[in-house]
């Protein structure tokens, strides 16, 4: 966690030192949490289902398929007559059915993760796509708008949303029975299954599990964009990944940290922010970052190194 | 806008209003002939404009009973643009309409559709030999970034220090330096330049998260421009996410969405520069005359033309009315 | 320290290890230790689970890089930076847990790291060839060298990594409890080869936990405890079993099973199997178990045992038969079996029954964390009392319910795997293997353990491919020969050679 | 692998039922194999990394950067000057050079290997669009565009590449050391290292030679499009792994199969093919995608359990 938590330190000072001010204006770090939000949790869920030593790549496009599907006209002429609760549940009642759609075929169909969530990431974008006519499909239930877009204390609802998941991941993976059984899968399945713990079972919870938040990140992306589009969320699995990866959840499964993710999201908000504060130049910037990964996880080894050397 | 023009739910009355919108000059070329096969093949259709371009296509297919549209499944993978084409060569189509993802990549694959003797109307991405193609119908990137960059020009007038914003597309592909070129030498011939660049990804959430960013980046801006209008709900989005209206907005492309707000008078939208969504929908048709042997009319000249570039006007709020029919949904 | 004067044997040392120290990042396993190995002879380590012996063969091996301490070889100093080193050097070793390469077939995995190759290309025909010749010897020519090694059982993998030491052409051999997972049979052809292989002059460096063993086998011992040498070099022939117990523990051990007090007759059934079948592994076995006994399964490697205890438990499917617990028929799958009150100690403890990267409470609590939580809220504080109870209970070294698994020695592993049943509490209790490479001191700790669970009135049933063990500790036994019980009588009516007898003819084809 | 198989046949049996004679022309079965081949060529590369445990996610974006490298100006006057393999042998070395950063990076500096390619793919990407100018480069040099663009026996030059790296990959697998120890590395590293193997080494080659055949795809693919561009082989990594997943290597490692990538591969493209001669919607052919990548999985494991069932 010291190799992380220096990262960030590290990118905000040179933020703060390249920026004449701009970097540290509470404006900015509203912006640059905004930013973080959607990604951060989505990178909740994900962080369970590695954990698990399982991995979902339809993350992106079910949250996709979840932002079109709460924005059809029809589901929004609910809302408008019922309440905005029902764009709510819609893209979390979509999140979730893909998740466990993902689950099942994981748990009971012993299709490879990798497979059955890549599958998924095809079939949810190409039937986003159908739904939406391959069109922008804009929100236009003011009260969903004036809930979701409002801020509260000063700060953004969807970061408040963000802050709320993120607790609550903690909670669920360090002080519940769910957290220690989705270590236990991810660490040595046999074990587990030898020590009765439903591992199929939980396994379909866990990509149910990732599937909601991306539904919960389609309602912070609808907030946001104020649009539903099935080109939304493209390539997110990979950002979500890589947060979780580098805030130090094994992708091997049997480890994970939720305060690591939050970490990792941050850092790669932040990273992009500082760019674009400085004017860097995208192709440069895509160099940067790589050169930034790798610096990040070196770092993080060294400091674990040495923690684990002080301890003896 | 879904809401508001509620009105239409789907999209078909608006294809029909795009298709009669163009210049119909005369009917005896629409008379049917001889029955032809036309392949066509396009990027993958992820975004409005994109997918305005396949379905204006395919609508104008559908008017004409003696053609048969073969629509490849749009790619954004050279590779398998490629091999949709030789697909069509195998078939034996009468022509192909190509709007490659590449243009120099799709170059020799073009050119051995026209030495099987199948006439390639190359759209929007030109290809790097001129025998690739029978025919160009080409849009005008550089030229949409000078309208832009004129526009701002013009608004901004003298103030030298006015700070202008660039919100670029997919930074990787050739047509957004083209943009950016043309943008940067109209800005550069009234003394302005761009401050501050960012690229986002022709997605809504691309705009909106980049914009995010940009807004940051600058405390006082003047003029942004905004490469493609699918993006831009993302981008309105964030500039009411970040609550700014000390600039306004020039658009990019023409959707419907933009066009309205430029009507509404009240937005920071004051403008966007069209990129016709119609340029395949003129490759068909210029696919069946080459393939009918006809040509266009109001030409002294025989045969269909070898290029035809077409106009990246300026729509304002002086102008809108003109204009919506043209616009696509993003 | 004890030392016995070697002037008596003149022959210069072969290999000399001095003063090994070895520290683990919050953990000093090796704390001064010596070693002294003379060509041809058959040099046994002894020390209680945790002392040390692994990790000290794992420096010679160059696998671990020593602390400090020198090691020699023919009187010279060498350094091992890497296994490649001492495998330059001759030094072959067997390591403890079974390290072989299930994709791989056997041959393959003979050759792992000197394939027969002409420029990179293998010969698949000479490592055919010489992996029948090197699996002849071993007395197992009925493994083919084409098998891949997944398919193979943990004594099969066992054989194989036998196989791959003698491939090596080595000066020194060190066996890391090579017997654990061997039947009886098997372990008098290892023994076979030992000999062969001190005849030839090859040094054996033998770690056993079984003292009769060594007693058949050993010419000299050094002693470990808590990382230093406690004796060096004493000869097998002049030290009495009391004392080398009394060496290693530092006590002395009753070395004996704990009395039977007899199963009253009209004493519940607990478990009843009925006609039970897994495909073509096992037919028909049938046993019952009461309240308050221990039935064992006594039989080869490869017989079967350990499915039928599987199947039992529902980790596998049965094909045919029934099990019912207290009378009621069990639902088949192993949350059922847990949640009515049965457990398992699964035979492979590494890939079947730990978490590596978990502190060990975790481990002892993995079956019952649940029904310790409140609404689903872990209570940590009580995983880490029920554990540190039982940690006490069974002299688990280091005595710490924060480590990780993964740093505890073999022996001590399967102590945290039977603690897991212990807090778990349960009415039946199937243990697989249950003392495998379980120290001396701590193997009468489990003995009296597994007793005193049925008196409190658990039904038991054990399987061991120690056969005395299997007659010593349990009140009835089954003999299973291929798959079926060939025999179901109480303990006492039967004897070691009656039991080799049976296995032995049901083993011929 | 007669999952595989059988998937393979009931696709073909699909194209030529529905396609009146067009799938099982000479001509579309060429351009089938020619769409196969690139793909084809870095998936046998990555059936080695996979094997041993690792992941590639590079490989496309360093494929792309290898076109652009070999199509500068300054390559193409060198090659007019000296002959057409200074193009092959720069983009070759590019895509090598990229492997052993990979695997340096993985063996050597313990960065997650999902990580230190992810990183790659950033990098290699952004380099790519600074040396190009974010052009595309037409190649010019026609000599190799004679040598690569030829047929030999009526098959193009690029499918028999294919077949000559397929083959070289399956006797480097199943015949040499190296195969065998990269199988070991993936299955087992700690007995790997224990038998004496150099793992770090050996990871270090096993990058390089993904890296390697993602320069010997960028030569494909230049002799394909003519050009050379960073946009080039974007999103190809999926493509790739989801062949060799499909094909039966394990993702964990330790197993690997060059017969199952090939199949893989074919399967993919014969799936593009069939889509594209049957005019199918691109939301619906995503979604039947999504539906046969299960299927095939599904197809596969039923076809394993009954040849274990029969073998008992
Ligand atoms: N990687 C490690 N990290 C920390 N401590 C370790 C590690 N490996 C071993 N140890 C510790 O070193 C000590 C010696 O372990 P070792 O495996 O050598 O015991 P052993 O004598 O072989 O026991 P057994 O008979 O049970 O196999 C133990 O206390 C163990 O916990
Ligand atoms: N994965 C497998 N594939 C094929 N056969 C297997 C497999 N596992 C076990 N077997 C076979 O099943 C039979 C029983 O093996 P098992 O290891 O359970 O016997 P056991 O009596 O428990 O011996 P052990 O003392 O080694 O536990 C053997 O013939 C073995 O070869
Ligand atoms: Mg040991
Ligand atoms: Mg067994």
């Amino acid at each position: 966690m010291g190799g992380l938590v220096l990262a960030l330190i590290l990118l905000c000072v040179v933020g703060i030192a390249t920026t004449e001010g701009r970097f540290a204006s509470v404006g900015n770090i509203t912006t640059l949490l905004a930013l973080a939000a959607t990604t951060g949790v989505v990178s909740i869920g994900m962080t369970f289902v590695i954990t698990a030593g399982g991995i979902d790549l339809s993350v992106g496009s079910v949250l996709g398929l979840a932002t079109v599907w709460a924005s059809t006209l029809s589901t929004q002429y609910m809302a408008e007559d019922y309440g905005w609760w029902i764009m709510v549940v819609t893209a979390m009642a979509v999140g979730l059915a893909a998740g466990l759609v993902n689950g099942a075929l994981v748990a009971y169909g012993k299709v490879p993760a990798f497979m059955a969530t890549l599958a998924m990431l095809a079939a949810a974008k190409g039937l986003a796509e159908l739904i939406a006519g391959r069109q922008t499909q804009r929100v236009e239930v003011d009260p969903f708008l004036d809930v979701f877009r409002a801020d509260v204390l000063g700060v953004p609802m969807i970061v408040w949303i963000f802050v709320v998941v993120a607790a609550a991941g903690w909670f669920l993976l360090n002080r519940t029975t769910f957290g220690r059984r989705t270590v236990a899968v991810g660490g040595n399945p046999e074990a587990a299954r030898l020590a009765g713990i439903k591992i199929k079972r939980h396994t379909l919870y866990l990509y149910g599990l990732t599937g909601l938040t991306a539904g919960i990140g389609a309602v912070m992306m609808l907030a946001r964009t104020t649009a539903g589009s099935s080109t939304t969320g493209t390539l997110l699995e990979l950002d979500v990944i890589a947060a979780v990866v580098v805030g130090g959840t094994l992708l091997a499964g049997g480890r994970g940290t939720i305060t690591g993710t939050v970490l990792g999201v941050l850092i790669f908000s932040t990273l992009t922010n500082v760019f674009i504060l400085n004017n860097i130049d995208s192709s440069v910037q895509a160099i940067a970052k790589g050169a930034i990964i790798v610096g990040a996880v070196l770092l993080q080894q060294w400091f674990a190194s040495r923690e684990k050397a002080t301890s003896t | 806008a879904a809401l508001v023009v509620s009105g239409c739910v789907s999209n078909e009355p608006r294809d029909e209003e795009t298709a009669a919108a163009g210049p119909v000059t005369t009917t005896e070329n629409d008379e049917p002939g001889d029955e032809v096969v036309i392949g066509f093949s396009a990027p993958a259709a992820d975004h409005g404009w994109m997918g305005a371009i396949t379905s204006a296509a395919e609508a104008e297919a559908e008017k004409y009973e003696d053609v048969d549209l073969r629509v490849a499944e749009g790619t954004n993978d050279v590779n398998v643009q490629i091999s949709q084409i030789e697909g069509f060569i195998n078939e034996g189509v009468d022509a192909i309409v190509l709007l490659p993802f590449d243009g120099a990549a799709l170059t020799e694959v073009a050119l051995e559709a026209m030495e099987a003797g199948i006439p390639v109307v190359n759209v929007d991405r030109e290809f790097t030999s001129p025998f690739a193609a029978r025919t160009t119908v080409l849009g005008d990137n550089y030229g949409m970034g000078v309208s832009a960059g004129t526009y701002i020009c013009e608004q901004i007038g003298d103030n030298k220090d006015a700070v202008v914003a660039e919100i670029a597309g997919i930074d990787a592909l050739p047509l957004t330096t083209d943009r950016s070129n043309g943008f940067k030498d109209a800005l550069d011939d009234c003394g302005l330049d761009v401050d501050a660049r960012v690229a986002a990804d022709f997605t809504v959430q691309g705009g909106e998260e980049a914009t995010a960013n940009l807004l940051s980046a600058e405390p006082e801006i003047d003029a942004i421009w905004n490469h493609d209008d699918d993006q831009g709900i993302g981008v309105l989005a964030a500039i009411e996410n970040a609550d700014r209206d000390e600039f306004f907005l020039v658009g990019g492309a023409g959707s419907l969405d933009m066009m309205e707000e430029i009507q509404s008078g009240d937005s920071v939208v004051q403008a966007t520069v069209v990129y016709p969504s119609t340029q395949a929908a003129d490759g068909v048709k210029l696919a069946r005359l080459i393939a009918q042997n006809k040509t266009v009319s109001d030409l002294a000249s025989i045969g269909v033309p070898r290029t035809i570039q077409l106009f990246a006007p300026v729509v304002t709020a002086d102008n809108v009315e003109e204009y919506l029919p043209i616009g696509f949904d993003s | 320290m004890v030392s016995e004067d070697s002037s008596e044997d003149s022959r210069a040392p072969l290999l000399e290890m001095r003063g090994i120290v070895k520290h683990f990042p919050g953990a000093k396993a090796l704390d001064g230790v010596d070693l002294e190995v003379r060509p041809g002879e058959v040099h046994c380590l002894l020390g209680q689970n945790g002392a040390g012996k692994s990790t000290l063969i794992k420096t010679l091996a160059g696998a671990h890089q020593p602390t400090a301490g020198e090691v020699l070889l023919d009187g010279k100093p060498v350094t091992m930076p890497d296994p490649v080193a001492a495998l330059r050097l001759g030094i072959a070793t067997i390591y403890q847990e079974l390290d072989v390469v299930d994709g791989l077939t056997v041959a393959e995995n003979i050759y792992l790291g000197h394939e027969l190759a002409r420029s990179g290309v293998t010969r698949r025909s000479d490592a055919a060839r010489n992996t029948r010749a090197i699996l002849k010897r071993l007395g197992h020519p009925e493994i083919s060298p084409h098998r891949e090694v997944g398919s193979l059982p943990a004594a099969g993998k066992q054989i194989v990594s036998l196989a791959r030491a003698l491939s090596r052409d080595a000066r020194v051999v060190i066996m890391d409890e090579p017997s654990a997972v061997l039947d009886s049979e098997e372990v008098e052809n290892l023994h076979r080869i030992v000999r062969e292989l001190t005849a030839d002059g090859v040094a054996v460096v033998y770690i056993s936990h079984r003292l009769e063993e060594i007693r058949q086998l050993g010419d000299r011992i050094t002693v470990i405890k808590d990382g230093r040498t406690v004796a060096t070099s004493l000869s097998v022939a002049d030290t009495s079993t009391d004392d080398l117990i009394k060496l290693m523990t530092g006590r002395s051990v009753e070395y004996t099973f704990p009395a039977r007090p007899g199963v009253p007759d009209d004493a519940a059934p607990v478990l009843e199997v009925d006609g039970l079948a897994h495909g073509e592994v096992f037919k028909d076995v049938s046993l019952t178990v009461r309240a308050g006994e221990i039935v064992g399964l006594a039989g080869l490697v490869g017989s079967g045992r350990s499915e039928i205890l599987e199947t039992i438990y529902g980790a596998r499917r049965a094909t045919s038969g029934t099990v019912r617990l207290g009378g009621k028929r069990l639902r088949s799958g192993v949350d059922a079996a847990v949640a009515a009150g049965i457990g398992l100690c699964p035979e492979e403890r590494k890939s079947q029954g730990l978490l590596l990267d978990e502190p060990v409470y975790r481990n002892i609590t993995l079956s019952s964390f649940g029904r310790m939580a409140h609404g689903g809220w872990l209570d940590e504080r009580a995983e880490r009392a029920a554990s540190q109870e039982q940690v006490e209970a069974l002299e688990l070294r280091p005595a710490s319910v924060d480590r990780d698994a993964r740093t505890l020695s073999g022996g001590n592993q399967q102590k945290v795997l039977l603690a897991r049943w212990l807090v778990h509490g349960c009415r039946v209790l199937l243990l697989d293997e249950p003392t495998r490479g379980v120290d001396v001191g701590a193997r009468s700790e489990i003995y009296n353990l597994i007793r005193r669970l049925a008196d409190d009135g658990a039904a038991v049933v054990v399987v061991s491919s120690e056969i005395p063990e299997v007659l010593g500790l349990a009140d009835r036994v089954l003999v299973i020969s291929d798959g079926r019980a060939v025999h179901d009588s109480p303990a006492d009516d039967i004897d070691e050679h009656a039991v080799l007898d049976m296995v032995m003819e049901g083993s011929v084809p």
